[in-house]
């Protein structure tokens, strides 16, 4: 440590000589939708990595590390805007962007500039599929998540017949038709229903009442939190006894909020979260810094994925692309939502478990690749 | 479930989001038919109403009144939430429409359409950008017709909505206001010449409208459970499709003209795919439109004049 | 030989017999009025004959078409043109342009031609520009060329108005009050004008309550009274038609003011 | 009159503070005053403000009465430039901008130009035409999806693929056009939303077709072809257009072909029969021109113009997403035309910058942008209705074509 210090001391002592003394700084860009309806969850990304920079303290070789936000607003034309904005403003490395339909555009010129990008967020398998090797991906992918979903339905529950609803966006869609594929692929569940209910919509009943004449085992609701909350509570005054399953994006403290009794009982796929030390130190600093009462779930993967960029620029001592991306490959790294090891293509080997909400709490419940309680 | 209990359940369902729309339908109508103008705003100014009834509820619910005084309770989240919608109604109304009383359509609509940016990003910006739960004070429980459930909320709500509606149509057509109301729409300058003060009127549309939509927000977020900044814009487009199909400027036509719209969305998403509703709707309307332009019970335009 | 003959022409609002079995007809060259007390249903007659609603019953031809069923347009296209009761212009375009919307019916460049601003459409323009400048100066509105229809005072405006009514090269023109608002000078220079017009060959229809006006250069007058024919005639038969005066004087010895 | 308005200014206070009070100080169950308190005192301070200018001008007003305003004096000394240097000089301005900036200004300055030229093809509809559109954004969808389904479907070149894009719009723009024809302004409004809310649904629940809420992803960029004489033969080698300066340059020649193709069409025989419809329908088909096939026309160009910017959309972002065409962009391309003065082409092309590359600017007040966004709508149009730069006809200077009247003239020659 103190023979880093004399070398960093060195180094900038050398650079003071030679006339470029200027502070050496470390530039994390984040992208997330600060604007807009996802504003809750971009900002939860955005503090995530605030956070992250707070709690690492300094990096060695920089002088300090900075956050740069940039507002996604959760559309292609704005995010591409705002990746050329980071890219410009000197980004080292960036994580984001959360929506897919805004990683995917928001990809190209941060692949072109060969800058390092994590997202914490989108899940759509097309984006580790085209060979971006800069590209990581914090939360398990929308196949992955599915497929825990597929051995908690057969295994656990031993549902027969599933209705689906989604919402018809990306990644709600794309979650509901790979439950869809590996239901028909085992043909142990069946499909009685899929059903699509509007974004932003309030009335649910329609659908709702569709289901309950069908009667399924279970129902598998891949919305979004607010919907998901409103939801939950039609269900409720409808009287619908199936058992209700759902993804990570409502496994947020507003959907205990909102849903209040009527959210007790519903499972949700989200990943192993390790009650350690360090995830509640996490917990104590983002509400403190942030003085929020919760913590939203997206800003779990944004806090670690910028931990890990920044402990993976400590060991390889800078910022480099190709260094970088090697670094991040080749070690495992710990982080508060588990374990972080990434595959060749950037997906991280991480399953989902099922959670249960239990006295207004998420309560982990059953471990689809052990296949016991928890 | 069988057949009777799975159409009525429906058909319940329908007439609960339906007697919502008409309640909003009724200010796009009401301020149609006195200034003809498409108040954008509305749907603002309807989650607004839905805003102060969360704050108004959540503070009585910490207080202890909803168990110790149910209906005061609920009489003064309705209240306070029309009279301040009632408020800001008038505050809009003189802000952005009123200079523009003269000008081309267009300034405004446009107006309308910013002052609805305003609004909604003004709430988002004091409220939240996360939606805010509401304290469920019906419960969950539910009553149980021929198969069919319907909560305790659910058979106020209609019922309140029903009064309002009644009580509307009384003031228009009973009161020297509505009177004045309804001389003003038809036409203004001989309105004028009969000594209506317009302003007066204008603004007391700017009242009731707001105010009816207010009610409506009440009500969403008394059944469905949760407030957020955007869920006016939703809300808006149905309601006022429903208020152009019924025939804008109608208030008959605005309480039919929801309760059509949430007929066929319910109908629709009920019994056939549900991907397609909103689309349903909207090629209902302009089939509508096209077929009758005037609307269903609007007054025929009449013969043009050179 | 009659260019617009109305046969039986009727037409219903409602409950309300606007004009009742009409039968009319407008000998080319002639300069022919229709007047008669207010809501008599003269501009109605206008209206049937231009398209603006057809008929409810009856047919009214022109040059040996019918013209019923057809869109306003097309009549115009015909060689029919008219003004308006209360000016219609439009406003924010200029005088030249207005009266180069009139050539619309009579020119055919389409918006491909407008796109790559092809020679036929450039001839076509400088055409248009020329005839409508032709057209100004014959009405003695060439200094007001580039200003806007809205600000020109309103005796001008009426001109501007026959002006675009002329440009699409009428055979009859139809002209709804033209002399209303006038003072008795505007009035005059308005009787010259159309006497002048009827000089180059133009058949004249005229709806006016400006007596004198009708009396001084109609040709034949026909008289009006709750959409029936009453009378019609020379100016000097229908000066001393009985039910002509009853109609008038009736109405306005009924009228309370 | 002092005291009537400083009775006027209390009941504002009053009012600002029954408004501003419960929504501002509840944000959870708690009463936290200090912010609505504040904000409060910020208005009612502009208020005073306004009160003390009134105050101190209404001495001088009589004075100031005749002077002109400072927009107009403005618009006098621009208008004195001739008009030759002010084209030229912004050309030169926009050929040279990529050169001068970062990437992330031209993507700023190539979305700036998509917008504008969505602004110019929406003039013709609502500008000239004066048909209220409310759904727009669906002709720019019909462009983006075209483009992007040809091109992975077939391989279909930018350039082949953007005039089918062009006759599918104006298909679409038919299509809409015809049930709207008989109905009037406010119905249009909401038949058009439903319309552009229609088309945008399709796309997203047409799964087989356009991947539905996936997107569609991979379109090849717009190509360039230059001769080749390499191995002795002659072939044409394909050059892709993929960075943002050689994107810059073809949405610059984009927009610049669509302002002289709106010019052209203003000034044509078109042009006047579409704003003769604007100003009077029932005088412009009185007057022999065809209301309805020029409305339908005037949907039909401006559905073409959108499928242009749409296919170039696509183009560039390489991706296409039925979420990118939602009412709040057709809302905001009605803006740009309504802001930048109805009919006008320069305003168009200002509004569309400030519209666009304004808000960029203020990126780092995020969510305070767009409450300014709406506020600024309102109060303009309360203010200056007719937009920055408000349309004014074109002038004829008359030795240009002077019709050389001789006497007998009679006013109509066939």
């Amino acid at each position: 440590m103190k023979k880093a210090a004399i070398i960093g001391l060195c180094l900038v002592l050398m650079w003071g000589t030679t006339g470029m003394a200027m502070a050496k700084t470390l530039n994390l860009g984040t992208l997330s939708p600060l604007t807009g309806p996802y504003a809750q969850d971009g900002t939860d990304i955005k503090q995530g990595v605030q956070t992250a920079v707070e709690v690492f303290g300094p990096v060695e070789g920089f002088d300090k590390v900075e956050v740069m936000p940039g507002d996604s607003a959760c559309d292609g034309g704005k995010a591409t805007m705002a990746a050329n904005k980071l890219i410009n403003s000197g980004a080292n490395v960036v994580i984001g962007a959360y929506c897919s339909s805004a990683t995917e555009p928001a990809q190209i010129p941060l692949m072109e500039a060969k800058i390092v990008m994590i997202t914490p967020a989108s899940t759509n398998e097309r984006l580790t599929q085209k060979g971006y090797k800069y590209f990581f991906r914090m939360p398990p992918r929308d196949d992955v998540q599915a497929w825990s979903t597929v051995q908690f339905l057969e295994k656990k529950l031993q549902a027969k017949t599933v209705a689906l609803i989604d919402d018809k966006q990306t990644y709600t869609a794309g979650l509901a038709a790979n439950i869809k594929r590996f239901a028909e692929e085992n043909n142990l569940v069946k499909i009685a229903a899929h059903e699509h209910i509007t974004p932003g919509d309030s009335d649910f009943t329609a659908v709702l009442t569709k289901i309950k004449s069908i009667n399924p085992d279970a129902v598998y609701m891949s919305v979004y939190q607010p919907e998901g909350s409103k939801m939950i509570q039609q269900v409720r005054k409808l009287g619908l006894t199936s058992a209700f399953i759902t993804e990570d994006a409502v496994y947020h403290p507003k959907f205990l909020e909102v849903g209040g009794p009527a959210a007790e009982g519903v499972y949700l796929t989200f990943a192993k979260a390790p009650d350690t030390p360090e995830r509640q130190e996490f917990e104590k600093t983002y509400k403190e810094m942030w003085k929020v009462d919760s913590v939203g779930s997206y800003a779990y993967y944004a806090y670690d994925a910028a931990m890990m960029v920044l402990a993976a620029i400590k060991k390889c001592g800078t910022f480099d692309a190709d260094t970088l991306e090697k670094t991040l490959r080749e070690n495992t790294w710990q982080g508060v939502t588990g374990e972080i090891k990434f595959d060749d293509k950037g997906d991280r080997k991480l399953a989902h478990i099922v959670w249960i909400v239990k006295d207004n709490k998420f309560v982990s419940y059953w471990d689809p690749l052990t296949g016991k309680d928890l | 479930m069988d057949l009777t209990a799975l159409l009525l359940q429906q058909m319940v369902n329908a007439i609960f989001l339906g007697s919502i729309y008409a309640l909003i339908a009724l200010g796009y109508t009401m301020v149609y038919g006195i200034i003809e103008l498409i108040n954008f705003a509305h749907g603002e100014l309807f989650t607004a109403g839905a805003f102060i009834g969360v704050i108004v509820l959540s503070a009585l619910q910490q207080a202890g009144w909803v168990e110790s005084h149910f209906v005061l309770t609920l009489i003064i989240v309705f209240g306070l939430a029309m009279a301040y919608v009632a408020v800001l109604g008038v505050a809009v109304e003189h802000v952005a429409y009123k200079p523009l009383r003269n000008s081309s359509r267009l300034s405004a609509l446009l107006s309308a359409l910013g002052m609805s940016i305003f609004l909604s990003n003004g709430m988002m910006l004091s409220q939240g950008v996360s939606d805010r739960a509401y304290p469920q004070v019906f419960g969950l429980q539910a009553i149980e017709i021929l198969g069919a459930r319907i909560t305790k909320g659910q058979i106020f709500i209609i019922l309140l909505a029903i009064a309002l509606m009644v009580a509307l149509q009384l003031f228009v057509h009973r009161t020297r206001l509505g009177k004045a109301m309804r001389a003003t729409a038809q036409n203004r300058t001989m309105a004028r010449m009969l000594g209506i003060d317009i302003d007066q009127t204008i603004r007391i549309t700017f009242m009731i409208g707001p105010a009816l939509g207010a009610a409506a927000g009440v009500m969403v977020g008394l059944f469905y459970g949760a407030v957020r900044f955007d869920m006016g814009f939703i809300f808006m487009i149905k309601a006022f499709a429903a208020a152009i199909l019924g025939g804008i400027g109608s208030i008959p036509g605005a309480m039919l003209g929801g309760l059509i719209i949430g007929v066929i969305e319910v109908g629709w998403a009920a019994f056939l795919p549900s991907a397609w509703k909103d689309v349903t709707t909207f090629t209902v309307l302009i089939l509508v439109l096209y077929l009758k332009p005037s609307g269903l019970l609007g007054e025929s335009v009449s013969e043009v004049r050179v | 030989m009659a260019e617009l003959v109305l046969q039986n022409v009727s037409k219903r609002f409602g409950g309300l017999l606007a004009v009742n079995k009409l039968d009319l007809e407008v000998p080319a060259g002639r300069i022919l009025s229709l007047i008669g007390p207010n809501g008599a249903g003269k501009t109605t007659v206008f209206n049937m004959i231009t398209g603006v609603y057809p008929p409810s019953s009856g047919t009214i031809r022109y040059k040996g078409h019918q013209l019923n069923h057809l869109r306003s347009n097309r009549i115009i296209a015909q060689g029919i043109a008219r003004t308006f009761q209360n000016i219609r212009l439009f406003k924010s375009m200029t005088v030249l342009e207005n009266v180069q919307v009139g050539l619309h019916c009579r020119t055919k460049s389409g918006a491909v031609r407008a796109l790559l601003k092809t020679p036929f459409e450039n001839r076509e323009e400088t055409e248009i520009i020329a005839k409508s400048l032709k057209l100004l100066e014959f009405m003695g509105l060439i200094e007001h060329r580039n200003d806007y229809a809205s600000n020109l005072p309103y005796g001008e405006q009426r001109r501007l108005e026959i002006a675009r009514a002329l440009a699409t090269q009428p055979d009859i023109l139809l002209l709804d009050e033209p002399a209303a608002g006038m003072n008795p000078r505007e009035t005059a220079d308005l009787m010259d004008l159309i006497l002048k017009l009827r000089d180059t060959g133009l058949t004249i229809f005229l709806v006016e309550h400006d007596m004198k006006l009708v009396m001084g250069i109609s040709e034949i007058v026909t008289v009006l009274d709750y959409g029936q024919k009453i009378a019609e005639g020379t100016p000097r038969e229908i000066q001393q038609n009985e039910k002509v005066i009853e109609a008038y004087l009736g109405t306005a010895a009924k009228a309370p003011n | 009159m002092v005291r009537q308005e400083l009775q006027k200014l209390a009941v504002y206070a009053f009012f600002l503070a029954i408004l501003l009070i419960p929504m501002l100080g509840f944000r959870s169950a708690s009463f936290e005053p200090d912010r609505a308190l504040k904000i409060w005192g910020v208005f009612v301070g502009i208020l005073i403000l306004n009160f003390i200018v009134k105050a101190v001008r209404g001495g001088r007003a009589a004075v100031e009465a005749h002077k002109e305003p400072w927009t107009e004096r403005t618009r006098e000394r621009i208008s004195r430039i001739p008009r030759l240097y002010t084209i030229g000089g912004l050309a030169l301005l926009a050929a040279v901008y990529p050169l001068m900036a970062n990437n992330y200004m031209i993507d700023v300055g190539i979305t700036c130009l998509i917008y504008v030229s969505l602004g110019l093809g929406l003039n013709i509809v609502v500008g000239l035409c004066g048909l209220l559109d409310l759904g727009y954004i669906a002709f720019y969808a019909v462009g983006a999806y075209t483009y992007s389904l040809l091109n992975l479907t077939f391989g279909v070149s930018f350039w082949a693929a953007l005039p089918m894009g062009v006759v599918l719009g104006m298909v679409c723009g038919c299509i809409i056009g015809y049930p709207t024809l008989k109905m009037r302004g406010d119905y249009l409004a909401i038949v058009t939303l439903g319309f552009g809310e229609i088309v945008r649904l399709v796309l997203n629940n047409w799964d087989s077709l356009t991947a539905g809420p996936n997107g569609l992803f991979g379109m090849k960029r717009p190509t360039l072809y230059y001769p080749s004489f390499a191995d002795g033969g002659f072939s044409w080698v394909a050059y892709y257009l993929k960075s943002l300066p050689a994107l810059y340059y073809l949405i610059l020649i984009i927009v610049v072909l669509t302002i002289v193709g709106v010019r052209r069409l203003d000034n044509s025989r078109i042009g006047r029969a579409w704003i003769a419809i604007r100003e009077d329908e029932t005088a412009a088909e009185l007057s022999g021109v065809p209301t309805t096939w020029n409305k339908l026309l005037a949907y039909a160009l401006g559905a073409a113009f959108a499928s242009v910017a749409g296919a170039f959309f696509a183009a560039k972002l390489s991706y296409t997403n039925p979420n990118f065409f939602l009412f709040m962009e057709s809302c905001i391309v009605l803006c740009i035309v309504v802001l930048g003065g109805v009919g006008s082409i320069p305003g168009i092309v200002v509004a569309g910058f400030v519209l666009i590359a304004v808000p960029e600017i203020f990126r780092g007040l995020e969510n305070y942008r767009m409450l300014a966004f709406g506020a600024i709508m309102t109060i303009m149009m309360v203010v200056k209705p007719e937009g920055l730069i408000p349309a004014s006809r074109r002038k004829r200077e008359l030795h240009a074509t002077d019709p050389h009247p001789h006497e007998e003239s009679d006013g109509r020659d066939r």
